[in-house]
């Protein structure tokens, strides 16, 4: 079990956990912390590197490193891993993530330790969640990654911290509930006695009526957790009540766990209702793309403004996956992995900003590029990434998606191809309305003039997000091919290429 | 031709962005203005050899029987999408990306060190010449491309950087706002540039200028005839259309659209008088001589393709007819010189795009084409030259508006006959540069239409009008008091660009342009006709400079009259015709009060209200079934025997009936 | 006269009716005591009748009578025993006043 | 008559040997041996548990008493859970029993528990009615003094009172469908009625019986609309004896429950009481929810929560199969579990301070972490949270009830069923944020609970957190009722 290398996805940080359980000292909490990450960072590169090698070695199995180990024998319950390109992007992302957000809570305050127990705590059913290929790990691992939130939104948050963390926990544990009868639907009427989803994906015998039923509940299950409209209320309260590191992995990490099992559970298991019933979803998820936007655009509050941001973005994932076809679903991930950047990077200045003027709304601040000059600066790269500058990730996710969808010859999608569009205009008034307001423009208040600029540890944080934002920006095709490449037969096969 | 020096070009100004940008702050002003110079400046020279090369090496990938060649130096995959249909970044070779290197080069030099004057002691002055360099990364970038998309991608940066550099000031309100208002602008029209490119990319496959335009142009110079029947077929996309025109018809018309916005064209000029927010040399540079032409470059990029739909070409001339007429006018009632001078870019590139849309092959082979280019090339000269100019001015008044000026060629001498100098070459006198390419565009004009070619002779006397306008309440008028530091000439940095400029803007009209750059490659021989158009144009501008130093030579109330008389029109016109109020009608009370307030209303009522509303409800429901659990036992039994005997009831009354 | 399964049935549920009625209405625990046995009655008569009428090979009703009468013998001894230890504290032993703990 | 018979019921016998054992030493030792009373019981009863798993299990179907009794491996598995059940009452309830005012009647408790355990083990075991109504009873009975056990507080009478009236009451109803179901049947034996079942036709006397039966079994697993007693009894009765009656009196009777249903009336499953427990599932899960929502009182939560539990345990029944058996099987077992961590807890806090109020654990996390760690995993559990226990239990009675033939009623009542999850998560999360998010000063002061209670803690949170990631439990029970369920074991 242990020379399989995804298993310490889940094993280093259940290390961690113990780690900093048993920590006398904040120096300690993050040593472990930092160490943990890295070694995740580390861990996922080196999957990076030998997957490529492996690729190119001719290894065509829809998925790599597989390992099978039975668990619960009597239903066939097994903990399967594998990743194919998807995944490791995915997994790549989490830990960038997870690094930069301990580095963002680095003075987290009060109780520290419990603190970084449930980050890790959550940051266990992510990985878990990207390195299963069997339903029932995958949905546990999924809910394990959803209750924490309910407390570090609870106790480590600000304002109405506690409605919205219980309104985000019981919304997506609603989301959760459609989701486990789905994944049971689906077990029983495959009729394979399996849960794994490649066999169930090869056999692909769900019965069409079936699938009818089956797709929207898990299409929902997971589209309440990817923010999709009208299930996306959850993501403003939440989102603005988090603290930072909790924002960041949040936005950054479990949002795309919405996206990436609408792709790999609804699409790749029930492709007849998804083509049938794309349209219903395509409607819902081109509004929240639009609506997410218009939405940002009269916020005050740079949380609100960034989560229905999120809402739009997160959005085009589900918009680009409903497109089925290899360009737009390359999008999808490229969009999920630009959008938890750059989102990650928003959370952690938003989170600075926060700490030294004490107050989000930006009509009590202003001309900001003065004061602390680094945060604004990086917080304008986090716009220009959000609006879809070339040269930053936005832009490639968001060309590959639209290219993509316009390749979908029906016209309704054409329609919403072209709707979704509308999004970068919107997406720039927006941008633009914030940093015009908090970071140009004169001084707002005479006492913000004292405030410090970002300090190291800080810089670090914000530095390895722009640099992995840039990184796709600039080399989108090694991102792609690493995506696209590695779309398994079954994929080509479900979608008719 | 070696890939070296191409790559150069591009890879220099990055450089100096990414050296200035992260090491700018611990750099000295001197040295990071000194570094800023001559990386341009290398550029400039590196782009003088590629050009020299392409046009007078004569190599057979450059041309052949005579006929100028599309080049491409290098192609780099960038993102491939599927298929074929792959982003590349490369670099195009061929008369009018030649042409720009040329044109940006010489003038991003220029403004470069003219900047080093006029941005001394700055704060943030090396921030500034990392976005001037970022700038011309961008624009380079643009005029080089290869494929659309490159062109898309470099679009957007150069709106970014041009977003930086109007808000270099960034303390100044105005200034924000003005460089917000500029990217949204653009970035709105560039939405119809996406979606145009996504149409003819769908159906054609490809991005490649080479394969779009290609195909038109080895088959020939005339069009209609020697096309071959599936070409036109696989570029009019097998006939599909959409609301009555045909599909290539609406993607040529939404990228065209993306062209109006950076070219601020009518309706979407707004932003660029409000552009003037920025540096003056940055005016000069970006809102004048270079990222305001890409959306001329990219029709004529396009412009076999245009030429399948006419239709599109039509549009492109009644927006720029209109534009041109347009700001002329407004440009008569500005008091602020530097929006005086916007609205004249305005109207010029106006001029330009008309200039496009009246070519045809048959009508001179193209002349509309030659002589819209060899008017982006003069108007880049002289109209940076008169912003320069109007920098020196500013720097020297510190104030935008003519108010404050007057009689100032006693004080400033060089700058007023360089000043003169530009004047004169907009208005179309010989011999200076203006003359000969304006001459070309109106012959286009009569060409295709005499209604164009009157109308833009109209707006061509307008032209020579407001400028002398400019010019004499400038340099005559009245003085007003000018305290006791009196302005005087700019320091050797800011005047040598401005003489240089000025020599060129005498000189650049006898260059045989039409040898050079044609819509086919194929060289044209310019012969004036001097009299069906240039005598009569002459005629009309001399008269309009008559008109303007008759009306504003020495101070008398005879503009106030006009003014006056004129009534509604001067102060509609004064007001720009309203379009900024009809914007932020649109933009303020439509859109943020109507669809974006509402939305968030409905968000946070309807659909939030619906979530909490689920869990208001449990509760109440909670609360209505209080009674069942009353504390009596009797009360239990009651519910006990009534649930026993209904299950039973039920049950019986299912299964039986 | 013969006398039939059905007179012994009917007077049964009626019985079990009125022992319903009493246990619903009254108010003093005792007589809702009574009237629960009443009910317990009720259930014994009709698993006597019915083995005699209908099964009279075998004894199972008349056994399970039987066991049905200590257990509610039992039942009784024990709620007696707790409604006297509700009168200690109370002085009632009425249903009403036992009716705190609600909601 | 054959006495080897009793051979055949080893764990009633050891039971009763335990009792008795017990009783002799109240009895018969002398005040200061009388203060080891409880850990002597506990020792004995610890044995009988360990026999039970090791050597009183039978390897196959023993039948006695001309078959009104029966035993089977799946039978001695329920049992041994439910010995595992009353091991950690009883560890849980030392510090109570000990306690001043209780000291006089700790070996009542003791052998109270004791009896009512063997009833349970009677209505498990039997397949007569008779006999069930003897255990059922034996089981019912005793509990009415447990709850009275506090003879100084009102709420223990009042509750006790309602307790027995319902019951008695609802035994009435009982008996009462029993006596048509025997003149419909001729037979109190359940092989011998379910062989009438089936062969007769559908009648509205069957079908009122079944709801009479369905009703006074439902009163023991209190299901909506037979659950009234519940919450008040719950609330007034001794934390102890709450907490027995929560988890083991509940248990018990879920499985007599699914003997009754699939093995009596198992031939008009879909005809007749298939609806009827749609019903009586949506009903108790949703209105056992809408109860607990605005209980303020932990007891009473903790009873409302019970009843919407009882529900869910309820769809272990509709998968007709081995696999819904097992699932219900684990599922009482993991919320045995749970369910005492939180009574645990409770009782802790009850006996070290009075407090019983949700507004008292308010900032509980500063005052006492260890204990709200505890109190956290149990909510979570009940709540159907991984990686606790359950999570894995709710999704196999999920998977249970949906394992049947595919219809879409099924979905739609397990899906109902599922939504009802959220509101219970909600109000979970209630105690959850009372004791971690609340930013007030702690109401109860730090304390240190007793080695006994931190005992039981420990076990149950053990159990918590292995019972669902260590396969092999849910593994051996569904190997056991896959062999030995349905068709080998019971009919």
């Amino acid at each position: 079990m242990f020379s399989n290398p995804l298993i310490y996805f889940v094993v280093i940080p259940v290390i961690m956990l113990l780690g900093i359980y048993l920590s006398r000292n904040m120096a300690q909490i993050r040593t472990v912390a930092v160490a943990g990450s890295l070694a995740l960072l580390g861990l996922s590169a080196w999957l990076l590197v030998d997957y490529l090698g492996l690729r190119a070695a001719g290894a065509d199995a829809p998925m790599l490193y597989r390992g099978d180990w039975t668990w619960f024998s009597a239903m066939n319950i097994k903990l399967s891993v594998g990743v194919d390109g998807i995944s490791i992007a995915m997994l790549l992302l989490s830990s960038i993530i997870l690094l930069t957000g301990s580095f963002a809570s680095w003075k987290i305050n009060p109780l520290p330790k419990e603190f970084f127990l449930w980050l890790i705590l959550l940051s266990i059913g992510v990985f878990g969640f990207f390195i299963s290929i069997d339903l029932f790990t995958m949905f546990m691992f999924y809910e394990v990654a959803l209750i924490p939130m309910y407390l570090l939104i609870g106790i480590w948050g600000t304002g109405r911290k506690e409605y919205s963390a219980m309104k985000l926990t019981l919304m997506l544990m609603g989301g959760s509930a459609f989701l486990m009868l789905s994944l049971i639907g689906i077990y029983y009427n495959a009729g394979l006695h399996s849960w794994n989803l490649l066999e169930i994906a090869q056999a692909d015998s769900i019965d069409h009526t079936w699938q009818m039923f089956l797709f929207p509940m898990a299409f929902v299950g997971f589209g309440v957790l990817g923010a999709m409209f009208p299930f996306h209320t959850w993501s403003p309260d939440g989102h603005a009540c988090a603290p930072t590191a909790v924002s960041m992995l949040h936005a950054g990490v479990l949002m795309k766990l919405g996206g990436y099992g609408c792709f790999r559970v609804a699409i790749y298991l029930m492709p007849y209702a998804a083509n049938e019933l794309a349209w219903i979803f395509l409607i819902l998820t081109g509004i929240s793309v639009v609506y997410g936007a218009f939405s940002a655009c009269v916020q005050t509050d740079l949380k609100y403004i960034n989560a229905y941001s999120s809402v739009s973005h997160c959005g085009l994932v589900l918009f680009a996956i409903l497109m089925l076809n290899t360009t737009a679903m390359t999008g999808a991930i490229m969009q999920m992995l630009s959008h938890g950047l750059m989102t990650a990077l928003f959370f952690a200045l938003i989170g600075m900003i926060y700490g030294r003027t004490h107050t989000r709304d930006i009509r009590q601040m202003g001309g900001l590029m003065k004061i602390m000059p680094y945060l604004a600066v990086c917080y304008m790269i986090a716009g220009f990434a959000s609006l879809g500058l070339p040269g930053l990730s936005g832009f490639v996710a968001e060309m590959t998606i639209f290219v993509g969808s316009f390749e979908n010859t029906h016209t309704l999608n054409r329609v919403f191809t072209i709707i979704a569009c509308c999004s970068i205009v919107i997406t720039a008034v927006y941008i633009l309305r914030v940093v015009g307001k908090l970071l140009l423009g004169p001084v707002y208040d005479k006492h913000h003039e004292e405030l410090t600029d970002a300090t190291w540890w800080e810089r670090t944080s914000t530095v390895t997000l722009i640099i992995c934002v840039a990184a796709i920006g600039c080399f989108p095709n090694f991102f792609a091919n690493l995506i696209r490449t590695t779309f398994s037969p079954e994929i080509f096969k479900v979608l008719g290429m | 031709m070696e890939p070296i020096i191409p790559i150069l070009i591009l890879c220099l100004p990055l450089l100096g962005f990414l050296v200035l940008g992260l090491l700018g702050p611990k750099m000295s002003h001197k040295a990071a203005g000194w570094y800023g110079v001559l990386s341009i400046g290398t550029v400039m020279v590196l782009a003088y050899i590629t050009a020299i090369t392409y046009f007078f090496s004569g190599a057979p990938e450059f041309i052949l029987d005579g006929t100028r060649l599309q080049y491409v130096v290098f192609n780099q995959d960038w993102l491939n999408f599927y298929k074929d249909l792959t982003i590349r970044i490369g670099f195009l070779l061929d008369p009018i990306s030649a042409l720009m290197l040329v044109v940006i080069t010489t003038i991003s030099f220029c403004v470069h060190l003219y900047s080093l004057g006029y941005m001394e002691g700055e704060k943030g002055f090396q921030r500034y010449y990392a976005f001037l360099q970022l700038f011309s990364f961008s624009m380079l970038g643009l005029v080089v491309a290869t494929n659309i998309f490159q062109m898309y991608i470099f679009w957007e940066l150069v709106g970014a950087s041009s977003y930086l550099l109007i808000g270099f000031y960034y303390q100044r309100p105005s200034a924000v706002s003005a460089s917000k208002k500029a990217f949204i602008v653009t970035r709105f029209a560039d939405l119809g540039f996406l979606i145009g490119i996504l149409i003819l990319s769908y159906y054609t496959g490809t991005f490649n200028f080479t394969d779009l335009t290609g195909s038109v142009l080895a088959n020939g110079s005339s069009v209609n005839n020697l096309i071959t029947p599936g070409v036109v077929a696989s570029l009019k996309f097998g006939g599909a259309s959409f609301m009555g025109c045909s599909l290539l018809t609406w993607a040529l018309v939404l990228i065209f659209m993306g062209g109006m916005g950076k070219s601020a064209m009518l309706p979407l000029h707004i932003w660029l008088p409000d552009a003037m927010e920025g540096p003056t040399p940055v005016s000069a540079l970006i809102h004048a001589a270079t990222m305001v032409v890409a959306g001329v470059y990219l029709v004529a990029r396009l412009f076999p393709l245009y030429l399948m739909e006419e239709a599109a070409l039509l549009f492109i001339t009644v927006v720029g007819a209109i534009t041109a007429f347009y700001a002329a006018v407004v440009a008569c009632t500005q008091v602020d010189i530097k929006r005086v001078l916007a609205f004249s870019t305005i109207s010029q590139i106006a001029f330009m795009m008309v200039s496009l849309g009246v070519a045809r092959p048959e009508i001179h082979e193209g002349l509309g084409y030659m002589a819209s280019m060899f008017h982006l090339f003069t108007h880049a000269m002289f109209k940076a030259l008169l912003f320069l100019g109007a920098g020196a001015l500013i720097h020297a008044v510190h104030s935008n508006d003519y108010t404050a000026m007057g009689g100032l060629r006693k004080y400033m001498p060089i700058t007023h006959i360089t000043f003169l100098i530009g004047c004169l070459a907009i208005a179309g006198i010989p011999p200076f540069s203006g003359f000969f390419s304006k001459d070309e565009i109106l012959s286009a004009c009569y060409e295709n239409n005499f209604i164009w070619g009157a109308w833009m002779s109209m707006v061509a006397g307008l032209t020579a009008f407001y400028m002398f306008r400019l010019y004499y309440l400038i340099f005559w008028w009245d003085e007003p008091d000018y305290g006791h530091h009196k302005p005087h000439d700019a320091p050797w940095p800011m005047s040598l660009p401005l003489i240089f400029l000025a020599l060129v803007s005498c000189v650049a009209g006898f260059i045989p342009f039409g040898e050079f750059v044609t819509w086919n490659g194929e060289p044209y021989h310019i012969h004036i006709n001097w009299v069906g158009v240039a005598i009569p144009s002459i005629v009309i501008a001399v008269l309009a400079i008559a008109l303007a130093t008759f009306m504003y030579r020495k101070k008398n109330p005879l503009p106030d009259k006009v003014a006056k008389a004129t009534g509604a029109l001067w102060t509609a016109a004064h007001h720009r015709f309203y379009w900024d109020e009809i914007y932020m009608f649109i933009t303020h009370k439509i859109i943020f009060n109507l669809i974006c307030k509402p939305i968030a209303w409905f968000d946070r009522h309807i659909i939030d209200g619906t979530m909490d509303g689920l869990a208001w409800c449990a509760q109440r429901l909670s609360i209505t079934i209080r009674p069942l659990q009353s504390g009596n036992v009797q009360s239990y039994v009651y519910v006990y025997l009534f649930g026993a005997l209904l299950l039973g009831g039920v049950t019986a009354a299912v299964v039986l009936l | 006269m013969e006398i039939k399964l059905l007179y012994y049935l009917v007077p049964s549920l009626i019985m079990f009716c009125c022992g319903l009625y009493g246990f619903l209405t009254r108010k003093n625990m005792i007589a809702m005591l009574i009237s629960l046995e009443l009910m317990l009655n009720a259930v014994d008569i009709n698993f006597t009748v019915i083995n005699r009428y209908i099964f009279p090979d075998s004894k199972e009703g008349m056994i399970f009578t039987l066991f049905a009468i200590a257990i509610a013998a039992a039942e009784t001894a024990l709620a007696i025993a707790i409604i006297i230890n509700l009168y200690r504290v109370t002085k009632k032993v009425e249903t009403d006043e036992a009716s705190q703990l609600k909601g | 008559m054959d006495y080897s018979q009793f051979l055949v019921m080893k764990q009633e016998i050891g039971l009763l040997v335990v009792f008795l054992l017990v009783f002799l030493y109240d009895t018969f030792m002398s005040k200061r041996a009388l203060n080891s009373l409880q850990g002597v019981s506990i020792i004995f009863f610890g044995l009988l548990t360990v026999c039970g798993f090791c050597c009183a299990c039978p390897t196959a179907t023993e039948t006695a008493f001309a078959g009104m009794y029966v035993t089977s491996p799946v039978i001695a598995c329920i049992k041994n859970i439910l010995n595992v059940g009353v091991l950690i009452v009883l560890v849980q309830s030392i510090n109570w029993n000990n306690s001043e005012a209780q000291v006089v009647r700790r070996g009542e408790f003791l052998e109270l528990v004791l009896v009512t355990l063997f009833g349970m083990y009677l209505m498990i075991s039997a397949r007569h009615f008779l006999l069930f109504i003897i255990g059922l009873e034996a089981a019912s009975l005793p509990l009415a003094a447990l709850v009275a056990f506090e003879k100084n507080k009102y709420e223990s009478h009042e509750a006790a009172i309602k307790y027995i009236l319902t019951a008695v009451f609802s035994s009435a109803i009982f008996m009462m469908g029993l006596s048509y179901v025997y003149m419909l049947c001729g037979s109190l034996y359940f092989g011998e009625i379910a062989a009438q079942v089936a062969t007769q036709q559908v009648s509205v006397l069957l079908i009122v019986a079944l709801a009479f039966v369905v009703a006074g079994v439902g009163f023991k697993l209190s299901l909506v609309p037979f659950h009234l007693w519940t919450a008040d009894v719950y609330q007034g009765a001794p934390t102890s004896v709450t907490s027995y009656l929560s988890v083991i009196s509940k248990g018990s009777a879920a499985f007599a429950f699914l003997v009754i249903l699939t093995q009596v009336f198992g031939a008009v499953y879909s005809q007749v009481w298939e609806w009827m427990l749609y019903a009586l599932i949506i009903l108790t899960i949703t209105v056992g929810n809408l109860f607990a929502l605005r209980q303020t009182n932990m007891k009473r939560f903790l009873a409302f929560s019970s009843i919407s539990q009882a529900g869910y345990i309820m769809l272990g029944i509709v998968g007709n199969n081995a696999m819904g058996m097992a699932s219900l099987m684990f599922y009482i077992l993991v919320y045995i579990f749970s369910n005492l961590a939180a009574f645990g807890v409770i009782q802790s806090i009850e006996n070290a301070t009075g407090k019983l109020d949700m507004t008292d654990y308010r900032g509980l996390y500063k005052s006492n972490p260890k204990l709200s760690f505890v109190m956290m995993l149990a909510m979570f559990s009940l709540a159907g949270i991984p990686p606790f226990a359950g999570f894995f239990s709710k999704f196999f009675i999920f998977a249970g009830a949906l394992s049947g033939p595919t219809s879409i009623a099924l979905y739609v009542l397990v899906l109902i069923a599922l939504i009802n999850t959220i509101i219970s998560l909600y109000y979970y999360l209630l105690v959850v944020k009372a004791m971690f998010l609340s930013n007030d000063e702690p109401v109860i002061p730090t304390f240190k609970s007793a080695c006994s209670e931190r005992i039981g803690m420990w076990v149950t949170v053990a159990g918590i957190v292995c019972l669902g990631i260590v396969s092999c439990f849910y593994n051996e029970i569904l190997t056991i009722c896959q062999q030995y369920g349905l068709l080998g074991g019971l009919a």
